[in-house]
């Protein structure tokens, strides 16, 4: 993150880095993560091979410092959420699939001690998918992120967690899972390790995202060393932080799966007739386009300023709930007119549109993913 | 009087279907969803059976009926109220039910007494839409042409609901395409004919247990008397308007079945969200004014004002057709609200409920799959709107497209 | 109101003499009220003569028991309802006007005691149109029935009042004000005669609803005898059905008001031609028309409930309240798209839809008045 | 470099045209409404003055200019934010301060430099909706006869933003009505010419403070030299399009200005009603998700969203004016975003806080009044829809209408 210290311009233009970035992130999109989207879906699992391939992106490694196996390169919530953005255009299952990692290992490298990041981003930093992920959420209707259930008692011997934590991507296969948990009366967060004692892992199935791999996370008097908490009393955790920029990556990647919805109705209502014209040529039908792609459009910038503002170092969290209000409300709305374009074909898995549809309404529900 | 309560009539037939929608649908709801493809659920057997003795089959459609002189509320009054709880319990299930496919109320509506006959007691499909048409039932490419005793068909059918697992399809064709609409019949054809094949059932996002089929008919020949209603295309422009008016008038007394189905998943998805909110002590009361209230107490008033609008248009609806009022307008208001407003309440309610709504481990994930179609079959939303500005704005088909 | 004993059939025929009523409501709604809609706005205030033509129909006389002056026939919330949306086609402010009497004369047959209604009654039930009206509202953004500003104390000499009422309709008029104020801890309802001590009374101006006469009741030590409260300790004031009531009443004059603009605007845009059609040709215009026309008629059935339901005696608390909810919104919507579908014409007041667009706001807002 | 806050130059102007909403518009709003029709408000002839002198007039639509080499943010993305704050204060009085009309950015566009020097420094309005035609500019009736050294013009316009108090029109008028668009020329008239006359001065519904007169033309004869831009009529098809395509794009750059009239009105309007709010306790501290938040607190943030989403979508708009990259589908795309989004939350503010809301007391039920306008003129809702559509669906507008 640079601070802004010269007096930027108003400006929507990449950065060179940034511009050969998106290309070969794009190219990826199109040719394996499109390609493999309802495959997966109709599985519930990716391709074996998958997120190997997306391991030598090298997307988790950028910011680890090298001393930890990285590239050492400056973190970039800007970068990271334009990734997003792209990835989900291909597919948004996968794409919040292959950033779990990156969640992980931004909180680390934004809260976590030098020695943290030591232990547990060492173990990421590797040319395979390595996992660490984070477990916010909790199976309840009115979940609100800083008033958890999941509790961490100080002992001597460390910290004792209990609880429950649901929609936890790729836990199975995560060497670390940082669990937040009240702990004292403030939100706080804790490695656990695979394998820990009183850690159970089960899968959950839900509507959509179904190749995620979420899984519900017990805590079960597990016990943790102190150094596995991250933060404490002089600097506490920043869940807040976490729960923005979760935010930002998630909007993203679903503005990404609602541009994929876009190009596909256009040239389908296009090129249906129906009443001797295509159907296109129906206001009905192409004004529920041009909300699209102005919804779209405007779902970007939000999306982008709060990115943006968070990598020149200023607040945004106001910018990253705005988005969130925004994008939870018209991505479902785009997913749901998607299949309402298609008619009755949008409503079988021949076409896309009604895995977008299922996809889409997580964007309301989802918390502590995608961390940019 | 004016009194939009239900007597107690009605009352009964609700309690009926709600019983055998808590009973039998609800239990099996999630693992037919699972399983998708699948011969006639075995649980429904026994449920077709039943209403069947009960005179159930075809009744959708069935004009008013008992109550004497004066207001009637009848057949289609109970059938919206039945579908609406039998949709509460599983719109899918429903939808499988052996014996009550779309093609037993166009039997029972328009068939001859030897069709009834023969026909009635059979599990009969309807095929109407085809690859090149979705909601232009005007525009059907499949042909039949008289040949001696037999009709031939040749085309191509889709979204056929129960077409595989039914005994019969009562399929739309063309006797002369040159002709338009009044040239458009229908067929019964009996599974097994040569010629007649199921190309495929339709994987689904949502009322995955109902067998959705795509149908070939190459050369597929049937006897002459299975053509229904008047075999003549009518000559005079006027009379094959008439024709054709007929065969979309049938659409007025099921489009109010389908908003009950709306009404009935979307009612399922509100009383689920709210029990979940419940245990989390999220009660409204209606005690504090709208913007006084929180947030989640505001979605749910907004969504039962909603679900009540549309539930009593759809009432009306049907209640005109009971009173033989003429409800074109009226059934398509009903249809694309309910239809609208379904989708939007359940699709609300996966939302409110974060994870738990969105959980497999609770049905509201499935109302929000099965409910995008009932916004779409039988006339899409904008087709009823169009229907509905029609009427409003005094235009033919032709002004206004 | 009847209870019902007998099992009545789902229903949307008038009685006969709803027929009839109604038929005479309408022309003069049509004749006698519309004519004078604009210009009423244009000065916010109606022709002198008005309100006596009103009192020739002698709504608000029909309950009153024949020994107080009236025409003792049974109390009617649907035909009340009926009234108001008849009246509300020709003008909604004029509709509100109109019923104003009614509605404290309503409160006082509910809930008043049979003294009460001599007093206060007799003196209404008249050929002239004479004036009670009913004071809830407080100038408050946050402001909540059954939670009152507005204070009685009881003293040896009667109650004393002190506070603020804002939108009481007709209120420099009235022989009669019914305030409801918080009472040792309960809602209670006072009513104070013109003239009384203290009582101070303000012309407020608003959006919409102009010829009516809304106004500012201010009460400062305002002193009432121990009789001029409506109901007491062991009936207490039920300033709920007043709501629900009124809420009834307000909505169907909505109704009416948006079956105005309905029929406004059909023949309009069937007659304006843009881009060589009639602009009605086109779906954006075709479908905004349907939806007025499918939700003014959900609005309808939505009311009727309500008000059939309290005329049989049965609750009608959720009815209201949800009949509020959806008119608030679909009225408001109808009102904004009249202006639309009349282009920059709508916006001048040349046209009657932009008075509308100003009058339908006040659905969601104004409390206590048209008590059915 | 991805970056969506204003760089400091931008900001001064910002807060230079807030400090003049605040100090000079906001106080005599109300009294203005109120007096509706009248001269220029004495208040704004200074105003008028000095933003001539600073160079303001007709500097909507110009382009980048400032910022050297690379990225610009210029003209149009001054005037889109000094707009929106003018608009904060009172959009009536911004659109009635004198020397800054339509037609002066008409004139400032595609004025010759004579015309420039002659009618720059007057007070002038444009000229282009007729009582037959309201969005569709194509179907100008007016007609521009060369007779001699003089155009007559005939022909009535409506809609014509301070006609009334300007010293000249920008008129459009068609030199041979069987020709189309191509032969839509725009014309300078200055007041008193005899021959054109006011004919009425609308009563309205908001804005009225603002004139918006009726003009006739009847015989009006102006020099010929008044003929803005090229007086040939293009004589291919291609040629005929590109010049109505060229009259048409001017309108890109006044959408974003019109977008702006509606964010600052409804930014006026939250802001307004969060004050009213926060003295009864309702202070929205984003500290809760939506659902989880007050049904006050979940509108104020839904308002918030919308009104942020169509203030980033008028900027976008705007630097792609500024930095010449070809902008009518975002241009379209932000007027019918805020248009839309400036009508609900405006409404929204008056019922949120209820009678206070909808008092004269507070400004609020005015802005309600005044946003309407903007989801209509500079082209309405639909017809920006109908632009954005045709991009998008690469339509062109005779598939597409």
């Amino acid at each position: 993150m640079t601070a802004q210290a010269i007096d930027l311009l108003f400006d929507l233009n990449l950065t060179e880095e940034q511009r050969i970035t998106r290309e070969s992130l794009i190219r990826f999109s199109n040719v394996e993560v499109q390609s493999i989207s309802r495959l997966s879906d109709e599985d519930g699992a990716v391709p074996a091979d998958f997120y190997d391939k997306t391991a030598q992106l090298g997307l988790s490694l950028l910011s680890i410092p090298e001393e930890f196996g990285g590239a050492g390169m400056p973190r970039s919530p800007l970068s990271n959420m334009l990734s997003l953005e792209d990835l989900g255009k291909g597919d948004m299952s996968l794409a919040l699939g292959t950033m779990t990692p990156l969640s992980f290992v931004n909180v680390l490298l934004d809260q976590g001690s030098e020695s943290q990041q030591e232990k547990y981003l060492s173990e990421i930093a590797d040319e395979k998918f390595k996992v660490g992920t984070i477990a916010l959420m909790e199976p309840k209707a009115t979940f609100e992120a800083t008033e958890l259930d999941t509790t961490a008692d100080k002992t001597d011997a460390g910290y004792i967690l209990n609880g429950e934590k649901s929609m936890v991507a790729l836990a199975e296969d995560a060497l670390s899972i940082l669990v937040v948990a009240q702990c004292d009366g403030v939100i706080s967060a804790f490695v656990v390790e695979r394998g820990a004692e009183g850690l159970a892992i089960q899968k959950e199935e839900f509507m959509g995202l179904r190749p995620l791999g979420l899984y519900r996370v017990t805590l079960t008097n597990t016990l943790v060393s102190d150094s596995a908490r991250v933060g404490g009393s002089d600097n506490p955790f920043d869940v807040q932080r976490v729960v923005d920029l979760g935010n930002i990556g998630l909007c993203a990647a679903a503005v990404g799966c609602c541009q994929a919805v876009l190009d596909y109705v256009v040239p389908y209502v296009n090129e249906r007739v129906a009443f001797g014209e295509p159907i296109s040529n129906r206001q009905s039908v192409a004004f529920m386009v041009a909300d699209m792609a102005t919804e779209i459009e405007a779902m970007r910038l939000m999306v982008y300023r709060a990115a943006s503002r968070a990598e020149q170092g200023l607040g945004f969290h106001k910018e990253a709930y705005l988005a969130k209000v925004l994008v939870a409300d018209k991505a479902m709305e785009i997913g749901t007119n998607g299949v309402q374009l298609l008619g009755g074909h949008g409503f079988t898995r021949e076409h896309p549109v009604e895995m977008w549809y299922r996809n889409l309404r997580s964007v309301g529900i989802l918390q502590g993913v995608a961390v940019v | 009087m004016i009194n939009l309560e239900l007597p107690q009539k009605v009352k009964n037939t609700q309690m009926m279907s709600h019983q055998l929608a808590a009973g039998v649908f609800r239990p099996i709801a999630r693992k037919y969803d699972k399983i998708e493809h699948c011969e006639i659920p075995k649980e429904l057997v026994p449920v077709g059976k039943m209403l069947a003795a009960a005179g159930s089959g075809g009744k959708l459609g069935a004009d008013g009926g008992g109550g004497g002189e004066g207001v009637k509320n009848g057949g289609n009054m109970m059938g919206v109220v039945g579908t609406t709880e039998m949709a509460w319990g599983c719109c899918g299930l429903m939808l499988s039910i052996p014996g009550m496919g779309l093609g037993n109320a166009a039997i029972s509506a328009v068939g001859s007494p030897e069709q009834k006959e023969k026909f009635g007691k059979l599990y009969c499909a309807m095929a109407i839409t085809e690859p090149g048409c979705g909601s232009d039932s005007a525009a059907v490419q499949t042909t039949a042409v008289l040949e001696g005793d037999e009709w031939v068909l040749n085309g191509e059918k889709i979204f056929a609901t129960a077409a595989d697992r039914g005994d019969a399809v009562v399929v739309w064709a063309s006797l002369d395409k040159t002709i338009g609409k009044a040239a458009i019949k229908s067929f019964l054809v009996e599974k097994g004919t040569p010629g007649m094949s199921v190309v495929r059932v339709e994987d689904k996002m949502g009322l995955r247990v109902s067998d959705t089929a795509a149908l070939l008919f190459d050369n597929c020949r049937i006897p002459k008397e299975n053509i229904m209603g008047n075999p003549e295309i009518a000559d005079t422009e006027e009379a094959r308007k008439k024709a054709f008016g007929g065969v979309m008038q049938t659409f007025d007394n099921t489009r109010p079945q389908v908003a009950a189905m709306s009404l009935g998943v979307a009612r399922a998805a509100l009383e689920l969200a709210k029990e979940l909110l419940e245990k989390e002590s999220v009660c409204p009361q209606y005690n504090k004014s709208f913007f006084n209230s929180t947030a989640l107490e505001a979605e749910l008033y907004k969504m039962e004002a909603e679900l009540e609008a549309s539930r009593l248009l759809t009432l009306k609806a049907a209640w005109m057709a009971d009173n033989k009022i003429p409800n074109s307008k009226e059934a398509s208001m009903c249809k694309a609200k309910a239809g609208r407003v379904g989708n939007y309440i359940t699709l609300r309610c996966v939302e409110i409920c974060g994870s738990l709504g969105y959980s497999e481990d609770a049905l509201l994930e499935k109302f929000a799959r099965d409910s995008k179609i009932l916004d779409i079959f039988e006339g899409t939303q904008q087709i009823q709107q169009l229907i509905v500005a029609r009427h409003v704005l005094g235009k033919s088909s032709r002004d206004l497209k």
